[in-house]
């Protein structure tokens, strides 16, 4: 059961090869996107992009394109990995409670801000 | 007389002719399930020695027999063992292992082999925790909690029990894995998602928490050993990490993984009262759904255990709120099992006996639960007694008694034989005593502000350390006995053919007792509800080609 | 019980008084829920049982629309009420009060001490109270190392005042949570973070605190003290430079003579003779005539041994019953026997012997350090128990006599 | 499996037949597990990225800085590479199903070859950020170091992450170097390619980690000037 001996070689071929030109394009925007658009929001504008990027290679290149069942799983953990963020990122970490006296978060003293940056040479 | 499983199986590498190379390679589920029980109960006996250790020295306070340090590292040893050990891959190893794809009519599970390399695995993990009492500075004394900061800078030997954890870990992944892909895909021919038994339900919910919680764990455990290697600060304070994050990494799991613990136990539950009442099980398709809902809403819950860690106080009230709603499903399956035994015919044999015994102490369990699910009730229980008390009373008198339930019920299935039931009876009665003197006390004392996980105590809590001693003194007789009584029955107990209980599943229509290498010999199709029973008789009835007669 | 101790189940904050509501608003709902599920179970398993009904009796009875969405509906609203109590109960504790109208207490929870910091007082002072009870460090045959100390000092608050503590660990520490039961309340010192947490006192007196998150071999032994004074008491004591407040706050005396066991053996409010004499009182009549008898020379004072048969007869008679009634009353005569030793007072002259009246420092010593075989039995030795202690030890029961 | 496998045969009340689904010859059921398989995958990345955010929300500012000192060309190379890699083993597969063996195992070794190639640049952006004395257990990373907290979580999470990405590729290359033998042996065929298939989608999530990985790294902070790197 299941195991499919004709392939449409050519046609899936072509569709690989389109895939990759998308991911490549999308690629460049990625490099782009700075200075193009977005730019005080760099962060959501590149995990827009991944994200497109991801859903290209889901859907063709790991063929999930009419798998339901499999889908339906996938959406589901990737539902759970959302729940997570918005708990601990949005409602926990975001409401920090006495951030500026706890020393984790306390502003940083004398120069230390330079010595960070590795030195060119 | 045919073969059964005990004279041949199938192996993961060649056909070896010693018995004891059959048993080390074998693939077949039974003999695997059969393998996971002998080795936990081994292992639980190290972890009730160390229960019995901690209560011994809790009888007075002051030290008595072991000094502070080991007294942390046998808590720890404790709740490891328990946790990681034996609770966590418990009942889906032994009983998922053993009866789920009978219940399905399957001739193994999806993935035999890979099942055979779980089991080595979580030997090997198993191998790695406990070798930990002799490699390096002594067990870990962390707690089963591994609180960042104090596991990244204590001196005895944390990395070999997270390796340990993280390992069974990987094994609780396969196995999970290995039951989806067995439900999914082997259920006999026309039996339906609701046409499962409810054991097969509580499997299925549990699989996927062990299969989406536990890298969270996993990974969270790589993180402290890449912390303790390579010192980046992703936890310590010191280099700017914050052990809060661990709290929630930790949680995230470990969490879902009481649920994890919880939901097979209440599909040997569900098994077991619709045939002891003799009649059909009230509301199937809610006790079915409240398993899965449990899991769902298991995922968002974790915060619960940080009520105190400093948390911002807007997550607790989120977490207060959305812990409320896993109480709901279960309350469901309570209330169906109840009307399940409305107008039956109650048979009140062992596994029974067991089963209503737990109804009344995870009642406790669970609405102990609820009391510190309550926030500003919580401040002042966390980290008491308290808790200890609500979760014993959840595991062990939720997890561990269902377990011995099925212990009970599906023993004439694995041996073909029966055991003694007035003694097995007289075992209940004593473990259920003692259960009770063991761990209601300790609701008071941790009321009364005793903390947990001390060593030693204000005067005032003795007289209930001291009942509480006493009780687990009776419960660990209870549990011996209980021992040799299923021992004997498997040794000289009485055969008693294939279905003693007249059940209707599926894993009670075979062709022997033990059952044989592949199972059934024709699998049926399945066009019949799991319970069904008609004025106190099982409807369904196969001929030898497991065609419908009835 | 002794008195000092009753913390657990007496409301001493504000907010006490909330959480105990939502306890037993929850305790009652909760029974209502188990008895739903408990009793009718019992009740069918009588009476629906094997021996009773016939099998044409049993019924599949699989649905109930009504009786479900009961079950689901009656239980939902009443877990909404339990998350009401729970949340109001919290938002008392977590609301902070102003700063200006508080006192804000900086402590600081280590491996294994609290540590407190108050703000500078009228003179610029600052007080700054160490450490709680910590172990002495002893060398494998049992000699003191280094001094442990029991934190006489505590946490010293004003009663009926907002108090603020401003919690923290030093960076390299672990994580300690400061728990103080008579308050209910409880937050972690999470090292790298402060937390807070705030009470106003109800009520004058002493009540533990209590490390509850585990932090390693001494977690049980991190113990403090917090003392709730009188206004004028505290405000005395804030504006001066001592450490610990005028006043006899020297219960610490009695946690000790807990923490260490010797209620398991000595009763310390009545007289009861339990295995070994009633520390209430000093000696027993029996005793002293034993002694008188027998002479003593167990408790290893430098003096040497006390001779046997000093006094005989009527004189010893009369001599056991004046020191057994705590040398009060007229002196016999015949106490000269005594005196020479003793003192005119049976004080045991500043450490030369024991003490007669009460115990003090010096003859605890003594017994912590030699233990003592005496008429009733054995007492054991105690010796890793430091001075400080033992002088708060004997404080206490000096109090306690009067 | 050498021989054929014959599904059993239920029947049902009316004389009708069903198929048994066996354990055995289950493609769906091994492409089944493999996904659940790659989920665990996804949330232990998720975890790892949760960690990751939860800095980022504490340190924004020092994030953008760090993000900014990291070399994108480097990086951005490494991007491409993959993409095609992922390519040439979609390829492979289809070969194989469409019978070319041959084309397969050249696709094959084509992908280990990228993927190598993945892993030198890999250590040349490692090496480099060695020598800037950034790197695990070594200069600005050493606890002692005053370099800001969020720079060193900073480092540290992307010392972990790339690190346990550069694990997977290099069990990628060992599942691939397996799979040869295996289609060597005849096990993997035009018939009987669960295993290819298999490793393919381990090869597309690999991939797929990346694309997530590169933006939030590499990307995050480009906006914030500093030129790419070095
Ligand atoms: C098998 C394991 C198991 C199970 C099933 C549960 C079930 C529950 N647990 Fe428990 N819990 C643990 C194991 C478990 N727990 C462990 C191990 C810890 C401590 C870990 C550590 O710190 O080391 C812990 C700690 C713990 C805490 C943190 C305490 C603290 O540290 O401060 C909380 C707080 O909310 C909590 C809540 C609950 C709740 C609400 C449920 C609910 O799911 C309970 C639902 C059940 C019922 C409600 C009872 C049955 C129903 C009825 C009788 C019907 C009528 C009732 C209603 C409809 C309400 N648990
Ligand atoms: C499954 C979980 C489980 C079980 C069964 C038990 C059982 C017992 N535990 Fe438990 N305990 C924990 C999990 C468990 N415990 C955990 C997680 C902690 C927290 C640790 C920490 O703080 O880090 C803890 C902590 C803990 C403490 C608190 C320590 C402290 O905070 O200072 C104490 C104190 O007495 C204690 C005592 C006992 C006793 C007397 C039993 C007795 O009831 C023992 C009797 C044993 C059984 C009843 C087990 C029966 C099982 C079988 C017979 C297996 C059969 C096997 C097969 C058939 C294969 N335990
Ligand atoms: C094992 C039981 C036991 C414990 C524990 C114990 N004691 Fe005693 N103690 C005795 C006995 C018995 C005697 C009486 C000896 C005698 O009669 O001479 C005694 C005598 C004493 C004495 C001397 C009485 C006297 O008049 O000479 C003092 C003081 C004392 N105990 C204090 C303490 C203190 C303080 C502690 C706790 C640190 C303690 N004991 C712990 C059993 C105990
Ligand atoms: Cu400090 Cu426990
Ligand atoms: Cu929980």
């Amino acid at each position: 059961m299941g195991i499919k001996t004709t392939v449409n070689y050519q046609e899936e071929k072509a569709v690989y090869f389109k895939v990759l030109a998308g991911l490549l394009l999308l690629t460049a925007i990625t490099f782009i996107q700075p200075h193009l658009f977005m730019a005080q929001s760099t962060f959501m504008a590149q995990m827009l992009i991944a994200v497109i990027k991801a859903w290209l290679i889901v859907m063709y290149y790991m063929h999930l394109k009419g798998e339901k069942l499999i889908g339906a799983m996938v959406i589901f953990a990737l539902l759970l990995v959302l729940v997570f963020f918005v708990i601990v990122i949005g409602i926990d970490v975001s409401h920090f409670q006495f951030k500026g006296e706890s020393y984790i978060t306390e502003p940083i003293t004398t120069g230390v801000t330079q010595s960070a940056t590795p030195t060119h040479h | 007389m045919s073969k059964t499983y005990f004279d041949e199986t199938h192996c993961a590498i060649g056909h070896p002719k010693s018995t004891f190379m059959q048993w080390m390679l074998t693939i077949d589920h039974k003999r695997i399930g059969i393998m996971y029980a002998a080795v936990m109960f081994t292992f639980f006996f190290v972890a009730v020695a160390t229960a019995f250790l901690m209560r011994l020295e809790l009888f007075a306070p002051g030290q008595q027999y072991i000094d502070g340090n080991t007294f942390n590292q046998a808590f720890t040893l404790h709740g490891v063992i328990m946790i990681f050990l034996f609770i966590v891959p418990g009942i889906p190893a032994i009983f998922g292992n053993i009866v789920m794809p009978l219940m399905i009519g399957a001739k193994d599970v999806s993935f035999p082999r890979l099942n055979w390399f779980t089991f080595w695995l979580y030997i090997l993990g198993c191998i790695i925790a406990i070798s930990s009492l002799w490699v390096g500075n002594g067990f870990a004394d962390t707690g089963w909690t591994f609180y960042a900061p104090y596991s990244l800078t204590t001196g005895t030997n944390v990395i070999f029990t997270l390796v340990a954890a993280f390992v069974l870990g990987m094994a609780s992944i396969l196995t999970g894995l290995n039951f989806l892909v067995t439900i999914h895909r082997l259920r006999a021919p026309g039996m339906t998602f609701f046409k499962m038994p409810l054991f097969v339900w509580g499997i299925y919910a549990t699989a996927w928490i062990q299969l989406l919680a536990t890298p969270v764990v996993g990974i969270t455990l790589i993180l402290a050993i890449m912390e303790k290697y390579f010192g980046i600060g992703i936890f310590d304070p010191a280099k700017g990490g914050d052990p809060v994050l661990f709290e929630h990494l930790f949680w995230i799991y470990s969490h879902p993984a009481v649920y994890l613990m919880i939901l097979p136990a209440f599909g040997i539950m569900s098994e077991i009262i619709p045939v002891f009442s003799r009649r059909e099980i009230f509301g199937y398709r809610t006790i079915a759904l409240s398993s899965a809902s449990i899991a769902g809403i298991g995922y968002l819950v974790w915060g619960h255990h940080l009520y105190t860690s400093g948390m911002a106080d807007i997550a607790k009230t989120v977490f207060s709120f959305l812990t409320f709603f896993v109480a709901i499903p279960t309350g469901i399956k309570f209330y169906d099992w109840i009307a399940t035994m409305y107008k039956g015919k109650i048979v009140l044999a062992t596994p029974m006996l067991w089963a209503l015994g737990t109804i009344i102490t995870f009642a406790i369990g669970g609405l102990t639960g609820v009391t510190i699910a309550m926030i500003g009730v919580d401040i002042h229980l966390q980290d008491t007694y308290y808790t200890v008390a609500h979760f014993h009373y959840a595991m062990l008198g939720g997890v561990v008694f269902l377990l011995f339930a099925g212990l009970h019920y599906w023993f004439p299935l694995v041996t073909g034989r029966m055991y003694n039931e007035p003694r097995a009876k007289i075992a209940f009665y004593l473990n259920f005593i003692g259960f009770n003197l063991l761990w209601f006390p300790m609701f008071i004392a941790g009321y009364l502000g005793m903390p947990r996980r001390y060593f030693d105590y204000l005067p005032e809590f003795q007289i209930y350390h001291q009942a509480s001693f006493i009780g687990a003194v009776i419960f660990i007789a209870g549990l011996v006995y209980m021992f040799y009584v299923l021992i004997q029955g498997w040794v000289k107990g009485p055969k008693v053919g294939v279905n003693p209980w007249r059940a209707t599943t599926l894993e009670w229509h075979l062709p022997s007792s033990p059952p044989p290498l592949e199972n059934h010999s024709k699998v049926p199709y399945v066009d019949f509800d799991p319970y069904e029973y008609y004025h106190g008789e099982p409807v369904v009835k196969f001929d030898e080609n497991m065609r419908r007669i009835d | 019980m002794s008195n000092s101790l009753q913390g657990f189940d007496v409301r001493a904050a504000t907010f006490a008084a909330d959480v105990e509501q939502a306890f037993w608003v929850n305790f009652w709902i909760s029974i209502v829920l188990f008895l739903s599920v408990v009793a009718p179970m019992i009740y069918f398993a009588w009476k629906y049982n094997a021996n009773k009904v016939k099998n044409e009796d049993v019924e599949n009875v699989t649905h109930n629309t009504a009786l479900e969405i009961a079950w689901t509906l009656i239980p939902t609203a009443m877990l909404m009420v339990l998350f009401y109590y729970g949340y109001t109960s919290m938002q008392v504790l977590r609301t902070m009060p102003a700063e200006s109208e508080s006192i804000v207490v900086k402590v600081e929870g280590l491996k294994w001490q609290w540590r407190y910091e108050y703000p500078a007082n009228a003179n610029g002072h600052i007080h700054k109270i160490g450490g709680a009870f910590q172990k002495p460090k002893i060398d494998d045959k049992g000699k003191v190392i280094e001094k442990g100390t029991m934190g006489i000092t505590a946490l010293y608050v004003p009663v009926n005042t907002n108090v603020i503590l401003e919690m923290s660990a030093p960076k390299n520490d672990v994580i300690h949570s400061f728990f103080v039961p008579a308050f209910r309340m409880k937050e972690d010192v999470v090292p790298g973070r402060t937390t807070k947490q705030w009470f106003n006192a109800t009520e004058v007196g002493e009540y533990d605190i209590e490390c509850a998150e585990y932090c390693g071999t001494d977690h049980s032994y991190m113990y403090s003290r917090l003392v709730v004074l009188p206004q004028k008491e505290y405000d005395a004591w804030f504006n001066s430079a001592e450490d610990t407040p005028k006043g006899n706050f020297t219960k610490t005396g009695d946690a000790l003579l807990q923490r260490h066991g010797c209620t398991q053996c000595h009763s310390i409010l009545t007289d009861e003779m339990k295995i070994g004499p009633s520390l209430k009182t000093r000696l027993s009549k029996e005793q002293v005539l034993h002694v008188i008898e027998k002479g003593q020379n167990k408790l290893g004072y430098d003096m040497g041994a006390m001779p046997a048969g000093l006094a005989t007869g009527t004189d010893a008679q009369e001599i056991a019953a004046y020191v057994a009634g705590g040398l009060k009353g007229e002196k016999p005569a015949s106490f000269a026997a005594c005196t020479a030793c003793h003192g005119e007072d049976g004080r045991g002259m500043g450490g030369l012997s024991p003490d007669l009246v009460g115990y003090d420092a010096t003859l605890l010593g003594h017994v912590f350090k030699n233990g003592k075989e005496g008429m009733i039995g054995r007492m054991p030795a105690f010796p890793e128990i430091p001075e400080d202690e033992i002088s708060a030890i004997a404080k206490y029961l000096e109090n306690i006599g009067k | 499996m050498a021989h054929a496998y014959v599904p059993e045969i239920a029947v049902d009340r009316e004389g009708n037949e069903h198929i048994v689904q066996g354990w055995q010859d289950d493609f769906y059921g091994g492409k089944l597990g493999f996904w659940l398989f790659m989920l665990t995958e996804v949330m232990m990345f998720g975890g790892m990225f949760l960690a990751l955010a939860y800095y980022n929300t504490l340190h924004p500012q020092e994030f953008l800085e760090a993000s900014a000192s990291l070399n994108r060309l480097l990086g951005g190379t490494n991007t491409v590479i993959l993409l095609v890699s992922a390519l040439t083993m979609g390829l492979g597969l289809l070969k194989m199903r469409a019978g070319d063996v041959k084309g397969a195992k050249l696709m094959i070794w084509a992908t280990i070859l990228l993927a190598t190639i993945f892993l030198v640049i890999k250590g040349f952006e490692w090496s480099a950020e060695y020598h800037h004395g950034i790197f695990l257990m070594h200069g600005e990373m050493l606890p002692e170091s005053t370099m800001a907290f969020g720079k060193k979580l900073f480092f540290g999470m992307y010392f972990t992450m790339t690190g346990l990405h550069g694990v997977h590729i290099i069990i990628g290359i060992g599942l691939m170097l397996w799979l040869l033998k295996r289609i060597n042996a005849n096990k993997v065929n035009p018939q009987h390619y669960i295993l290819y298939f298999n490793i393919a989608l381990y090869w597309d999530i690999v991939h797929l980690i990346w694309v997530f990985v590169f933006p939030y790294y590499y990307m995050m902070g480009a906006a914030t000037g500093g030129t790419s790197g070095h």
